[in-house]
């Protein structure tokens, strides 16, 4: 029944007596706007969508059992290639997983580089899901190439302290790899204060764009309960109204001494999706600024914490932190060895992507390039 | 004979041959804009301008989309699309029959002394008078045919559309 | 080319007629009126097909520019050879056609579209004296070569046997039947108004200056501004450019109909694509924008051909510059656009031009009434179907938890 | 033989050629594309006898007679195109032999 050759667009007609002819379309794996190798199979009624299996699973390189197969430190930069996009995160979540499993305590120091490494990494990504969104809808790259004239700043700002731009592999259990120099950090100012301006211009030629709105308001939308019940984390759930932010839930970190806000949507829709992850930006802006200026001094290790020989006592822990694209967390179950017994991964964007088909039904094949776009996954952390 | 109407004559016979003789729907309908083509070439070959550019615009431009428009939209896949053959009783006396009336109408091309004025310049109606003509003696002819067109317009939105809602419902 | 010259004018602008009396001064009478035409074609040819390859230069260049990045800059002097690189890269790569594809209607499809976009451009006055064919019905001729352009990008999406290219090829037609209409219907006012289908009484009534600096041209009236404006819309839609390339629609359909082309034949593609943009750019100055006529009387010694093409090319400036800056709207919003929005606005500039034409005594403070009423007729159905068709669609306000 | 009557044969050889295709093909878009064949034919015939009978009252009846038919035709096109929708709704195919109900 299922005739389906790989690659390309092979087709099927699908006779329903219901719906006259239905054309079955592989949008993908190999498609531009499926943000990697992932695919859509796609039946669709002259260009509406009746029915949406999304098909992942081509970039499954093994991840949780290399993890069993590691110790906890050779796990580190193996979480930079979950979400290649936010390693700084990943690595955070992962330490803040070990840490809590091996009842690490972290300077204040390493704290506020973390909280400033997070920001930015959420800067970073917001800005290229932004863009990315808008070349979806159809623009020839110049929102994108904007969003990527300040993604190299922030990619920069990476490379110089981690000596990685992507793959940064920065975070360590009970701190921080290196500490961030004083020039560093006044890049980082530069930067910070420069990115205000930067999301007024973008917001001024997008946010209130006429073809913008008409394409995204009202399309892909998701309930709060369906959002709740399907386990959406980040900022498509917030969009659905739901005031979930681990920053503010958990109180992780030392973020409970930055006064920031959290900005929640009421329709759920892509227009929503895009909003709040703009108005996200300007409060990391806001945390950004508060970190560097309250940044204490002293070690940015525990000098307590173990790189060599680490062997947490048996037990389990889990660890999430919010990350820019929903809550990225960590199960751990150690036996005393060198080893985790489990390594288990929560994904945001696998479980965002589940309700994608009720995000799509009804909606045109350019509406599912955009909602997908909106839901923001990266296969290297949906596949794993 | 005139070399470039027997071009056109080719033209327009061969198309139109092809048109009715392909199994392949979408290659009909191209074959006839072909055909269409090669009429609107008559009428330029004719002397007839303004036509020839109306033929070309109507036909190629609108009524084509139209056909293929309503093949697409009643396909199956491409391969299901000429399962339609017709029984050969039925094509043997269709063409019997299209033979028959063509040899009674070339007779009577052939056998009726036509009176004709082939000296007369082509091209000899101009726009300013082919609109005078429209506006002025033919202008009631103008308005019903606009009219028509309204109707047609209004009258195709409405079958088109019948269904929409009680879809369900109907058998 | 017409042969009547008004005695008292430059070299330079008879240069094209000189060019031309020089080459028939050396063949027999018989064969003048073949080289006259086997002329025009070359000349066509050879400067569309020249700008075509700067085109795509200056496209490349201009959406780098706009998008903080250089564009094509390797390959000569500032990049000024990359069209040829990429000619050469074009006709050497493999010509790929895919097994269960239509091979005739594949092939074919690209060369109809070049040669029907390339059959509009014999009718534009490019300049005084440079018009390839002086037709009567030289519009509707234009409109009629023109029509055949969608259908060579159906013929290629059904040939290509692949279900993207399907899907645009019934977007293409559906694009089609709703642009053609207020393409057409924004053309009626002018020819309308000049009383002739022929391009250089068009052009012709757009002669002359009110104080010597202030030209006829049609878009400098209220119906014509609007008429131009709708125009160019239709245009977009009809070029299949941003923010109307649905069928194309890379992000959708990854390239729609050209999905299964390669090679040459995608170059030809893309060269109809610019020959398209560039005829109709040139159909839109010979109608609206004065043809070769200079904005200016003291102007006038630049010679026609230079401000028709300089008019040309901020045109063409302009299909760039929207390409760079706008998304892509939906199938459903594009046809709501044409019917809803277009048709409307364009049968109510028809009426306007008929006002326009009926009142052209009024004079004294008639002339300002008349302005009055001709501006309200396009600026008031503008602002309340423009407010129907964005209706449900405004920026939000956010709440904070 | 001269050029009206050869005009006449050419359109008398095409209305056949659309006979043909609309008694013969069971299609319903090739029979009405058989129609459209036939009018083309007659057209064929107003624009030769307007091209060679000698100079009448009126010289452009036959031109205006054929911008007529084709704006006919452009409206025949819209309610065959609705008609053959509905007929597909109705059947889930466009067997002209099979629609022989007036009520769907």
């Amino acid at each position: 029944m299922q005739d389906l050759s790989p690659g390309g667009a092979h087709v099927r007609a699908v006779h329903d007596e219901f719906h006259g002819d239905l054309l079955e379309v592989s949008m993908g794996p190999h498609h531009p706007s499926t943000h990697g190798v992932f695919r859509m199979v796609v039946t669709l009624d002259g260009e509406r969508i009746v029915k949406l299996k999304p098909v992942f699973g081509y970039l499954h390189r093994n991840h949780e059992k290399l993890g069993e197969g590691t110790s906890y430190l050779g796990s580190m930069p193996y979480t930079d290639r979950l979400d290649y996009l936010c390693s700084m995160t990943n690595n955070w979540a992962y330490a803040v997983a070990v840490e809590k499993l091996a009842g690490l305590t972290v300077p204040e120091r390493a704290e506020y580089v973390r909280v400033i490494l997070a920001e930015l990494t959420r800067l970073l990504n917001h800005t290229c899901l932004a863009g990315f969104l808008m070349q979806d809808c159809g623009c020839s790259g110049t929102p994108l190439m904007y969003a990527f004239r300040e993604r190299e700043k922030i990619l920069d700002l990476f490379e110089s302290l981690s000596g990685s731009r992507m793959m940064c592999n920065y975070q360590r259990f009970g701190g921080c790899r290196v500490d961030p120099p004083a020039d560093w950090l006044a890049r980082a100012q530069t930067l910070v204060d420069g990115y205000t301006a930067f999301l007024d211009e973008f917001e001024a030629l997008l946010t209130g764009n006429e073809i913008v709105m008409a394409r995204t308001q009202g399309v892909g939308c998701m309930s709060a309960a369906l959002a709740v019940s399907a386990g959406v984390t980040g900022p498509a759930l917030r969009a659905t109204g739901v005031a979930h932010d681990l920053r503010k839930v958990d109180g992780y970190g030392v973020y409970p001494r930055f006064n920031f806000r959290v900005p929640l949507g009421a329709h759920g829709d892509v227009y929503d999706r895009y909003m709040i992850r703009v108005l996200e930006m300007r409060e990391s802006v806001g945390i950004l600024q508060q970190a560097l200026a309250g940044l204490p001094g002293g070690p940015i290790m525990n000098p307590a914490a173990k790189l060599r020989g680490f062997r947490p006592k048996a037990g389990e822990a889990y660890g999430r932190i919010e990350g820019p694209k929903g809550e990225i967390g960590f199960y751990l179950i150690s036996d005393g060895s060198p080893n985790p017994w489990r390594y288990r991964v929560r994904p945001p964007s696998f479980i965002n992507l589940t309700i994608l088909e009720d995000m799509c039904l009804g909606h045109t094949v350019a509406d599912a390039v955009i909602i997908l776009g909106s839901v923001d996954i990266v296969l290297g952390e949906v596949d794993r | 004979m005139n070399l470039t109407f027997a071009l056109i004559a080719f033209l327009i016979l061969a198309s139109a041959v092809l048109a009715a003789t392909r199994r392949d729907l979408i290659h009909s309908a191209l074959l006839l804009v072909g055909n269409w083509l090669g009429v609107a070439f008559f009428y330029l070959w004719a002397g007839a301008e303004f036509v020839a550019f109306a033929q070309a615009l109507v036909y190629v431009g609108a009524i084509s989309m139209v056909v293929l428009f309503a093949v697409l939209l009643t396909r199956r896949m491409r391969t299901e699309l000429p399962l339609l053959v017709a029984t050969r009783d039925r094509v043997v006396s269709a063409v019997l029959g299209g033979a028959a009336v063509f040899g009674v109408l070339a007779v009577a091309v052939l056998r009726t002394p036509l009176d004709t004025n082939p000296a007369k310049p082509a091209g000899s109606v101009s726009m300013l008078s082919l609109g005078q003509q429209l506006m002025g003696p033919q202008a009631a002819a103008v308005l019903i045919v606009g009219v028509l067109l309204t109707v047609s317009l209004l009258g195709a939105v409405v079958l088109a559309s019948s269904d929409a809602d009680g879809k369900e419902g109907a058998p | 080319m017409i042969a009547t010259l008004p005695p008292a004018e430059s070299w330079l602008e008879r240069f094209p007629l000189l060019v031309r009396d020089w080459i028939t001064g050396h063949l027999p009478e018989s064969l003048g009126w073949l080289a006259v035409s086997l002329l025009a074609i070359v000349v066509i040819l050879a400067a569309f097909g020249l700008l075509f390859a700067y085109l795509t230069l200056a496209e490349r260049k201009i959406l780098g520019r706009i998008q903080n990045r250089p564009g094509p800059n390797r390959t000569g002097w500032f990049g000024l050879l990359q069209p040829f690189a990429d000619g050469i890269k074009a006709v050497t790569k493999e010509d790929v056609v895919p097994r269960e594809a239509d091979a005739v209607l594949h092939f074919l499809a690209p060369v109809l579209l070049v040669a029907m976009s390339l059959l509009g451009l014999a009718v534009i006055p490019f300049g005084r004296h440079l018009l390839a064919a002086n037709l009567e019905a030289g519009v509707l001729y234009f409109f009629a070569a023109g029509a055949a352009t969608e259908l060579a990008v159906f013929m290629a999406g059904w040939a290509s046997h692949n279900k993207y290219s399907l899907l645009a090829a019934m977007r293409a037609l559906a694009q089609l039947i709703s642009y053609e209409l207020p393409l057409l219907l924004s053309v009626v006012p002018v020819v309308m108004l000049a009383g002739s289908l022929s391009t250089t009484h068009i052009v012709d009534a757009q002669g002359g200056w009110t104080f010597g600096w202030i030209p006829h041209w049609h878009v400098l009236t209220p119906w014509g501004f609007a008429g131009f404006v709708m125009f160019m819309i239709a245009a977009l839609a009809e070029s299949n450019r941003s923010p109307f390339d649905l069928p194309e629609a890379e992000s959708e359909l990854i390239a729609g109909h050209l999905t299964e082309y390669s090679g040459f034949k995608y170059a030809l593609f893309f060269m109809a694509e610019y020959f398209g943009m560039c005829g109709l750019s040139a159909m839109a100055v010979t109608l609206f924008l004065g043809g070769w006529q200079a904005p200016c009387a003291f102007l006038e010694f630049i010679p026609s051909y230079v401000w028709f093409t300089a008019k040309l090319l901020t045109l063409l400036l302009g299909f760039i510059w929207i390409r760079a800056t706008l998304p892509r709207l939906r199938m459903d919003q594009l046809t709501r656009l044409a019917w809803k929005f277009l048709v409307p606005l364009t049968l109510l500039n028809l009426a306007n031009a008929a006002f326009w034409s009926l009142s052209a005594g009024w004079s004294g403070p008639m002339h300002w009434v008349r302005w009055a009423i001709a501006l309200t007729v396009v600026v008031g159905p503008f602002l309340l179907l423009g407010r129907a068709l964005t209706a449900g669609v405004a920026p939000r306000t956010y709440r904070y938890a | 033989m001269n050029m009206l009557q050869a005009c006449l044969l050419l359109s008398s050889a095409l209305f056949c050629i659309g006979l043909v295709t609309a008694l013969s093909r069971s299609n319903t878009i090739l029979v009405l594309l058989g129609i459209e064949i036939m009018l083309n034919a007659a057209n064929l015939n107003f624009i030769a006898f307007w091209r060679f009978s000698p100079a009448g009252s009126a010289p452009a009846t036959g031109v205006i007679f054929v911008l007529f038919s084709i704006a006919v035709a452009a409206a025949e096109a819209a309610v065959w195109l609705a008609l053959v929708i509905a007929l597909y709704r109705h059947q889930q195919n466009i067997r002209l032999q099979e629609a022989t109900r007036l009520k769907g």
